[in-house]
């Protein structure tokens, strides 16, 4: 219990406790200390999880509890079992180096409070993740690092590019992780519960649900995102404007590797199914395919590096999606030997990029000599990615060849085999062009500096890591057993035996090593070339990349767009606005009463209830309002609006209401008195000049207003259903309030309150009135009296 | 510039308004008046002076204050006879009213809570309507 | 008897304030539609009274009274207005 | 501060009409409401120089008397300037020859002047439409003025005569 | 029984004065001359009237209210109408051309007159 | 018999009357205004307590019986309410204090303030669908004077708008109002859903929903009734928008939510794709709206539109799910709203306009006001732990629950365009270079409150789930109307 | 006859939404009072019944009473709207002066 809370929160506590200090931090000069202080965080973590190893095998997996929204079973719950172990030994180990190297990479300029906020905040929301429990605290955990990704790739806030990278992956993220949440509801309606454990168990109810498909695609679209599986792969070269250290870490072992996290955390349920299959796979090798063929393109290494990720993660996925115990395991080891060598590769690209001011390969080439320890580093990491032998990455390659010729659901024979072979030839070609070109080609340009070496605290990192490359392929065993049994059990939901090894023999698989070596030099060879005709592709049809979606149409199309309706919608015309207004509220008015059954009963409304002088009055009220509406001189207007009011007054004597009679009488002509004196100020009205059209329509409005709220009125007064409560005003006003006058009863007595609150409404418009006619005038003279001094 | 004809008339015809104002706030429980039309009437007086001798005459600097505590006055009288109510009759506006037998002029008078509330209400219209109306006469 | 010829008064009085609204609309001047809500006014307060008569009820006297002081307040800050010189609530 | 008290008397009695009670109750509350009405108004009331001038009872009652006199007249001449009205109003052919006169008044007190000009108004052909700045001459609109001196003269002789009796 | 004849008879009355008056408004060629009708017939109209629902309710009911109404009639018919006509003169409003003098022009020359009233008719 | 359940609507209105009354007293008015805040909180706070212990409370003023005098009525829906709104409003006062300089300003803002308040609580608690009308008239006159009180071009402006607009609505109250008498002939909320009952298919019921729609709607920016609300939300002094966009709009809701779980409960079928169709136009367009801003306030107060979008959605599943998640949404939004909102008025005190551009680096400036806006912004975005989280997953999950799938979807894609665009603010606020600096950092007074509300958010998230429980309380309370009913009208 | 009383609750809607449409200040501020009439005159007429006696007790013979209650309401209604009316009247005085127009059109607000 508190072993795993100290992992998942030592690192929030450490951000925490950076938060809480910064303004003291800010002031002192922390130098190299405070990277040091931090590197005892993921240390900390990595010896825990460690510890844990041999736990493992006695039992079974761990689960906490901490009850967090109990209504819907959203828990703070962990789960230790070998997907998390591995998982985590991952992202505090990387982690650890990346803190070891940072310290070396972050210059004192740098705002390196900050930088280790964000990254123990990123940290322990990885390591939430993969010990999540409960598919809502894995949400929670998730979010979080789309939001501390967010922050260290926008860490050089001030870099426009910083900033549009940061966004994109937020955004990119941030659907998928939308999608996700979706997703995990709708699992939760076929499951009922959140508990992923549970849900583990429940793979054939799962699988048979009709909720099957949407919840996959839901849940796999936030996977895919934030694995940047094609097309949303596009936030991850773009996110590289971060520095060195954050993209190791982000690129090799954390960020990128949630999806394949969850994509492998949830296959026992969901796998073993065609549209899985067709779904997971699919994307996987799209991507693998599509990436490598977009790397071998750039000369930027980081942007190299990450294509590589994108195809990698492909390639991962290709396999999680094979769905079989074989393909599982194999998917496993290779989550490891990447990141070994892509973290190390990257770190070389942080030293290159220190040491020559660039990382471009226009500039930078033949660096062997300069930086021999980086150059042996990038052999290593290189070979490993490129499958060759006596590296981890042949292992996994060899595994991922294997599991191609035996995956289920295959659609044509040898596809999927043909398509993995051509994948690996660009990952080939890439891994030559980063080495061969940055360390053996001459540069056509000059670099900014002269390339010189990291010191030794820049190169531990990288040299210990390419130190478990090798270890990865030599002895594989060392990890198999205790380390990627388990985790790879997790995965495929049975018992894993692993034997890893560099040598099989001859089988279909070395036969495909083979033609991929051969035909990569080829490619490797005609790299120029190739890229020559990519560049042509992609300057003629710029349309192709889904960047082009994210820029053109998100970034800018959906504002111009919104813009331009929102021009015409939200027009600032109040006279637009009161006419949607009132025609919106008219139409579903009477749309409603009479889908509602309303028809006019013409024989109620013949019989007369109204007397004589009631009928005239209205007669005149009509001529009344009719001549304020048509009158052309404001004066008239008004004379005819105040003749309205009396007539109306009349109708209330004539309907028995003298208090209201007097009342409008008063109110009528205080308004015009008020009427006037404002007029007073402002001009006569001035022609309205309006076309024939726009007469028409306010016309028609006007016309179908007045018909609605007739017929509106013809219903009230056609319905009078029951005896109203007036009666009982009428029976006690003079014995319980004193008073002979109900109305004035009911005013000051039975609905006091309302009359309480009506002459606030008096005292709050006349102090607004007086705000509005007194307080501007004085701060116009002292603003004028300001100005003037 | 006025009619001084009008300016007589006013004189007369203004405190006659006024005390027929006085005349429907106290009768409104019984008879058709009331705070507010007895309020709006006060105003109505108010603004005939106002036609006749314009509001220059009435400095602003020293009504304003009066008008002001008008209707604040009228809203604290109306709404501590609704607190009374609270305090008294055991809920907030509770009304109550009695019925006392005047012993020099031998009647009937009938003392209502909702009176006091009502001069409360007028007190606030007439406050409020001539503060509106001053404010409103010295625009210039 | 008084219900008839309340009802004959009122048809009166409509006929009337026809012809003052026709005043009212027709103008030609402003003074002219002022002097036609005046009258109309009046002839409400007629209208009023002969309401009275015809219920038998007293209850509507105030508002003749009201209407009356309101007609002279109406007609007077419209002439003060229209006319030259200052301001409405100016001497 | 005469005109007060009997301000405050009729303020009083209107007061004791309203209620439809003549009790010694009511016409104190009356007097009581007048009184603060009165000393609301008194800024309105008092805006020129009153002349002050004491009556005695004979004085009163002849006051009275030529107070009566002048509502007679007055009402005669009303109901005379109506049904002159309706003839001219109803007659087909509107015949007459309007116009406006300047009319040389002998009042002198603005009540006078009100009392005059308000009379006129109601009665036979004419009309008050304005007052010079020094208050000598009123405007008098007038239906007929086949003869402007005849008119004048008859004003002058009727209405003027008791409205200056009363009113100064 | 006297009472109502004679309440129906003042109600006559005053009707034939308030329909003349409005005759009147309708008939007359210029507001001057309106305002003659109006100041005068509709006010007695009403007056009559007032008497009549004084007869017909009684002193009981109406106390002296309709004795205020009258009064207020009367005195504050006249004011209207002065204030009206002059206001009118003020603006320019043209005299029925059948006049015969005009001597208000005196005081209001052509060109102390208001050049363009605040509100054109 | 207790009195608290006037006390919201009294203390305000109490406070509101001494205010006017030592108006040339500024020191009392301190005094005032404090001790004022802080009682209608507690209050506020037991009245929940013991609403949730009790079951609902009615309180008959002047002591009338139920369908003939005006009762108040406290259920949980009226309980969160008003707690939401005290705490908004002790939050907007307090800011108002750093925002207002001049006491003149003061004199007039707090008392309307306090109105305004004393109105909020009526509407919350009132149980008469006339006092409603009155309470929304008080609240709409309050916001009319609030609004205008600086007299800036833009608020003269908006305020015409908005008032048009408000008379409108209050035009259409009063005639839907007639309608319903007419038809029952009483004005009692309880005693009204009791008398429409049997007659529930009758088209003039049916017309007057829909003219209640119409008027609530108004009120609470539903589109396409939302037109007031980007001028005057972005016009307003901030502290009146932090009321605006935190509790007042969220009024209309609670009309809606309250006639249609009372009075129209029959006619929830009819109305429901309506009331959908029109949450998914609002939270849509809205989400454009705010997408196509370069002023934050603007930006801010379209998102207010989109937002009430899916507090209509909630409102609009008709379930016990789905209101209980609309009521937690309304919480939410309204704690997380406010303190943007705050936010935004800081940038305004620190160079005079909320416009974007003209603001940047905030990080150097002022990092606690930086993250406090940030933790706002991924309060609206949704992102966990957030309380904005759990309302964005509520309504959701209402959503799916209840098979709306075309609504849920409009809902999960405008919850990103939600994010995109705080995000970018956040950035162009925050994050940007600017060449101008500010002369002075945002003052401490106006930090406070943001600051405040901004945890206050991040502990909705982590203490959810007794917030969760509180609404689904009330919002079975809501589904169970014999309870309200019985409450009011006693044993039938 | 009845027909009369929607036809004038039509007509003060109709003319009230005219006026509000049209582009002078001014007309705003008549439209949305006439508006006001219209759902008063809507108000009273929910407790219609024709003809009957004044609500206020005295001789309780004879006809029914009119209904007491939407009076009561109306006369709250009424002042609530005088309030808001002159409100609207200074803050239109405030725009003129402010936005030098009393066009409606030509005070066009933010757009967007
Ligand atoms: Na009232
Ligand atoms: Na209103």
């Amino acid at each position: 219990m508190t072993a795993i809370l100290t992992i998942v929160f030592l690192p929030f506590a450490a951000s925490l406790f950076i938060l809480v200090l910064s303004p003291v931090l800010q002031k002192v000069q922390v130098g190299k200390k405070l990277g040091s202080a931090v590197a005892f965080v993921p240390f900390v973590c990595l010896s825990l999880i460690i510890a844990w190893i041999p736990e493992l095998k006695s039992g079974a997996p761990a689960i906490f509890n901490i009850s967090w929204v109990k209504t819907y079973g959203i828990e703070l719950s962990f789960l230790v079992d070998g997907l998390s172990i591995l998982f985590g030994i991952l992202i505090s180990g990387i982690g650890f180096f990346v803190v070891i190297y940072s310290v070396w990479y972050l210059s004192d300029k740098e705002d390196k409070v900050k930088f280790y906020l964000y990254l123990m905040m990123f940290m322990g929301a990885m390591l939430g993740v993969v010990f999540s429990n409960n598919l809502f605290g894995l949400f929670t955990f998730w979010e979080l690092t789309s939001i501390s990704s967010f922050l260290l790739i926008g860490f050089w806030y001030h870099k426009e590019a910083s900033r549009y990278g940061a966004t994109k992956a937020l955004v990119i993220t941030g659907l998928g992780g939308i999608a996700m949440l979706a997703g995990f509801i709708v699992l939760y309606q076929i499951t009922e519960t959140f508990d992923i454990t549970k849900i583990l168990t429940m793979g054939d109810t799962i699988r048979s649900s009709p909720l099957y498909v949407p919840a996959l695609i839901l849940i796999f679209l936030g996977c895919a995102t934030k694995s940047a599986q094609f097309p949303f792969h596009i936030w991850l070269p773009n996110a590289m404007e971060a520095p060195t250290p954050v993209s190791a870490y982000l690129h090799s072992a954390t960020m990128v590797k949630a999806g394949i996290f969850l994509t492998a955390r949830l296959s026992p349920a969901f796998s073993g199914t065609a549209f899985w299959t067709a779904l997971v796979a699919g994307f996987g090798l799209t991507t693998m395919v599509v990436a490598g063929v977009l790397a071998i393109r750039q000369t930027d290494l980081k942007a190299l590096l990450a294509y590589s990720t994108i195809s990698q993660l492909g390639m991962i996925m290709a396999m999680l999606g094979f769905g079989t115990q074989y393909s599982g395991e194999a998917a496993v080891v290779h989550i490891l030997n990447h990141a070994a060598f892509k973290a190390a590769l990257f770190m070389v690209v942080g030293i290159i990029d220190h040491g020559c001011g660039t990382r471009d390969l226009t500039y930078v080439g033949n660096l062997r000599k300069e930086m021999p320890h980086s150059y042996k580093i990038a052999v290593i990491g290189c070979l490993s990615m490129a499958g060759l032998p006596i590296f981890g990455g042949f292992i996994s390659k060899e595994m991922f060849y294997e599991s191609t010729l035996h995956m289920p659901f295959a659609p044509v024979p040898f596809l999927i085999p043909t398509v993995a072979v051509l994948a690996s030839l660009f990952t080939f070609a890439y891994s030559f062009k980063f080495l061969i070109w940055g360390f053996f080609y001459k540069a056509p340009e000059h670099p900014p500096h002269h390339p010189h070496e990291a010191p030794m605290l820049g190169l531990a990192s990288p040299v210990f890591l390419a130190l478990m490359v090798i270890l990865l392929g030599l002895t594989p065993g060392l990890f198999s057993h205790a380390l990627l049994e388990p985790a790879a059990a997790a995965v495929t939901g049975q018992p894993a035996d692993l034997h890893l090894g560099l040598w099989h023999g001859i089988n279909t698989p070395l036969i495909m090593s083979f033609f991929t070596v051969v035909l990569g030099t080829v490619i490797f060879m005609r790299l120029k070339k190739i890229n020559a005709v990519q560049d042509e592709v992609s300057a003629s049809v710029p349309w192709l990349s889904p960047n082009f979606v994210y820029n053109k149409g998100f970034l800018e199309g959906i504002p111009l767009l919104t813009r331009r309706c929102l021009w015409w919608f939200q027009s600032g015309y109040l006279k637009h606005y009161l006419f949607v207004i009132i025609a919106f509220v008219m139409a579903s008015v009477f749309m409603f009463s009479v889908s509602q059954g309303w028809v006019l009963q013409l024989d109620r409304l013949f019989k007369t209830e109204m007397t004589l002088v009631q009928g005239l009055t209205v007669a005149f009220l009509i001529c009344a309002a009719t001549a304020t509406a048509v009158f052309k001189n404001r004066i008239s207007a008004i004379l005819s609006l105040g003749m309205t009011g009396f007539l109306v007054a009349f109708l209330y004597v004539v309907m028995g209401a003298p208090d209201l009679a007097l009342t409008q009488y008063l109110v009528e002509a205080v308004s015009v008195i008020l009427i006037l004196l404002v007029f007073y100020f402002m001009p006569p009205y001035f022609e309205e000049k309006a076309t024939q059209n726009t007469k028409a329509v306010n016309i028609g409005l006007s016309v179908t207003v007045g018909v609605v709220m007739c017929f509106y009125m013809l219903m009230v007064m056609d319905s009078h259903l029951v005896q109203s409560i007036s009666q009982y005003y009428l029976e006690t006003s003079e014995k319980l309030a004193g008073g002979r006058n109900v109305v004035n009863v009911v005013i000051v007595d039975y609905r006091g309150f309302d009359t309480l609150f009506e002459i606030c409404v008096f005292a709050i418009a006349i102090l607004g009135i007086y705000a509005m006619l007194r307080l501007k005038k004085k701060t116009n003279t002292k603003t004028r009296e300001a100005t003037l001094k | 510039m006025s009619s001084i004809i009008f300016k007589s008339i006013v004189k007369v015809v203004s405190p006659i308004l006024m005390l027929f104002s006085v005349y429907l706030l106290l009768r409104g429980h019984q008879l058709p008046g009331g705070g507010f039309i007895a309020g709006l009437m006060t105003s109505a007086g108010l603004v005939l002076i106002y036609l006749a001798y314009g509001c220059e005459r009435f400095d602003w600097r020293n009504r304003s204050r009066f008008f002001y505590f008008l209707f604040s006055g009228g809203l604290a009288l109306s709404f501590l006879t609704g607190m009374a109510g609270l305090f008294v009759g055991g809920f907030f506006l509770k009304s109550g009213f009695t019925h006392m037998h005047m012993p020099l002029i031998n009647e009937d008078w009938e003392f209502a809570s909702a009176a006091i509330y009502d001069i409360g209400v007028y007190l606030v219209v007439c406050g409020v309507c001539v503060s509106l109306m001053t404010l409103l006469g010295e625009e210039k | 008897m008084i219900g008839m010829a309340a009802n004959i008064a009122f048809l009166v009085l409509a006929a009337s304030l026809a012809l003052c609204f026709y005043r009212l609309i027709a103008g030609p001047s402003l003074p002219d539609r002022v002097v036609a809500v005046d009258t109309i006014t009046t002839v409400i307060i007629a209208m009023i009274a002969v309401y009275c008569i015809k219920e038998s009820n007293a209850i509507f006297y105030d508002a003749i009274l009201v209407l009356s002081i309101l007609g002279f307040v109406g007609t007077v800050s419209m002439a003060k207005f229209l006319g030259k010189g200052g301001r409405i609530f100016g001497e | 501060m005469r005109a007060h008290w009997v301000l405050n008397l009729v303020l009083a009695f209107i007061w004791c009409l309203l209620q439809q009670k003549l009790t010694v109750s009511e016409f104190v509350i009356g007097a009581v409401l007048g009184y603060i009405i009165i000393y609301l108004h008194r800024s309105v009331l008092d805006d020129r120089k009153a002349e002050r001038r004491t009556l005695s009872f004979k004085e009163y009652v002849v006051y009275l008397v030529r107070i009566v006199r002048y509502t007679l007249v007055f009402l005669y001449e009303v109901l005379k300037a109506n049904i002159d009205v309706v003839k001219i109003v109803l007659s087909p052919k509107l015949n007459m020859t309007p116009g406006i006169i300047a009319y040389k008044m002998d009042v002198k007190t603005d009540a006078g002047i009100t009392l005059l000009a308000n009379s006129i108004t109601l009665t036979p052909g004419t009309l008050s439409v304005d007052i010079s700045e020094d208050r000598t001459t009123l405007y008098i609109h007038a239906l007929h003025i086949e003869d402007a001196e005849d008119l004048k003269k008859s004003i002058h002789d009727s209405l003027e005569k008791y409205s200056k009796e009363i009113l100064g | 029984m006297a009472s109502e004849w004679l309440t129906l008879i003042l109600l006559l009355i005053g009707l034939f004065f308030i329909l003349t008056g409005c005759i009147g408004l309708y008939r007359m060629p210029d507001v001057f001359c309106r305002m003659h009708a109006t100041s005068k017939a509709t006010t007695l109209g009403l007056v009559f009237i007032l008497m009549a629902t004084f007869v017909h309710l009684g002193f009981g009911a109406v106390g002296l209210k309709a004795v205020l109404a009258i009064v207020f009639a009367f005195l504050t018919a006249p004011v209207g109408a002065h204030l009206i006509s002059r206001a009118a003169y003020q603006r320019g409003v043209k005299l029925h051309e059948a006049s015969a003098i005009d001597a208000l022009r005196a005081r209001y020359p052509q060109e102390a007159l208001e050049e363009t009233p605040r509100d054109q008719d | 018999m207790t009195h608290l359940l006037v006390l919201p609507v009294l203390i305000p209105l109490t406070a509101a009357i001494l205010l006017l009354l030592f108006r040339f007293v500024p020191m009392a008015r301190h005094v005032v205004i404090v001790v004022a805040a802080v009682s209608v909180f507690v209050v506020d706070l037991i009245l929940l307590s013991t609403i949730q212990s009790e079951g609902i409370q009615t309180y008959r003023l002047g002591g009338w019986p139920a369908p003939f005098g005006i009762i108040l009525v406290g259920d949980l829906l009226s309980g969160i309410m008003l707690v939401l709104a005290s705490i908004i409003s002790v939050c907007a006062l307090f800011y108002s204090f750093g925002y207002l300089k001049e006491d003149g300003q003061r004199g007039v803002f707090h008392p309307i303030f306090f109105f305004l308040w004393s109105g909020t609580n009526g509407t919350f608690l009132t149980g008469d669908i006339f006092n409603l009308f009155v309470m929304f008239e008080i609240m709409l006159i309050s916001i009319y004077s609030l609004l205008t009180l600086l007299g800036d071009k833009k608020q003269v402006e908006a305020g015409l708008k908005l008032i048009s607009m408000g008379l409108l609505s209050s035009a259409l109250f009063l005639a839907a109002v007639g309608g319903i008498y007419a038809f029952a002939g009483t004005l009692n909320m309880a005693d009204l859903a009791v008398k429409i009952k049997p007659h529930a298919g009758h088209p003039l019921i049916a017309a007057v929903a829909m003219m209640f729609i119409g008027v609530f709607g108004l009120k609470a920016a539903m589109m396409p009734l939302h037109f007031w609300l980007p001028d005057v939300h972005s016009s307003a002094p901030t502290p009146i928008s932090a009321m605006l966009s935190g509790i007042l709009i969220k009024v209309g809701v609670y009309a809606i939510i309250r006639v249609f779980c009372l009075i129209f409960v029959d006619l929830q079928e009819t109305f429901q794709v309506f009331i959908l169709t029109l949450a998914c136009v609002t939270m849509f367009m809205g989400a454009m709206g705010a997408v196509a801003q370069t002023d934050l306030k603007r930006l801010l107060a379209y998102s207010s539109v989109s937002q009430i979008g899916y507090i209509l959605m909630g409102v609009g599943f008709f379930s016990v799910a789905g209101m209980g998640a609309a009521l937690f949404y309304i919480i939410s939004h309204g704690i997380i709203k406010a303190a943007l909102f705050m936010a935004a008025g800081i940038l305004k005190k620190m160079k005079g306009t909320t416009e974007m551009s003209a603001h940047g680096n905030m990080i150097k400036i002022s990092p606690m006001y930086t993250l406090f806006f940030l933790i706002a912004v991924a309060g609206l975005g949704g992102i966990p732990p957030s309380s904005g989280f759990f309302m964005k997953f509520q309504v959701i999950k209402a959503g799916l629950d209840g098979a709306f799938y075309a609504p849920v979807a409009v809902a999960l894609v405008v919850s990103l365009f939600t994010l995109f665009y705080l995000v970018q603010s956040w950035q162009k606020v925050c994050l940007l270079e600017q060449k101008e600096a500010p002369e002075s950092g945002p003052s401490i007074k106006l930090l406070i409150p943001v600051g405040v509300l901004a945890l206050l958010c991040l502990v909705l998230g982590i203490a959810a789930d007794p917030i969760i429980q509180l609404t689904t309380a009330a919002s079975q309370q809501l589904f169970t109307p014999e309870l309200y009913i019985q409450a009011v009208l006693g044993a039938m | 006859m009845k027909l009369l009383l929607p036809l004038a609750i039509g007509v003060l809607f109709g003319a009230g939404t005219y006026l509000m449409l049209q582009k002078n200040i001014l007309k705003l501020v008549l439209g949305l009072s006439l508006i006001g009439h219209g759902a008063n005159v809507i108000l009273i007429s929910s407790g219609w019944i024709g003809s009957g006696q004044v609500p206020i007790l005295g001789k309780e013979e004879g006809a029914p009473f009119v209904d007491p209650l939407p009076q009561a309401l109306i006369l709250t209604a009424i002042v609530i709207g005088f309030a808001a009316l002159a409100f609207l009247l200074v803050l239109s005085l405030r725009v003129y002066r402010d936005l030098k127009t009393a066009n409606i059109e030509e005070i066009r607000g933010q757009r967007g």
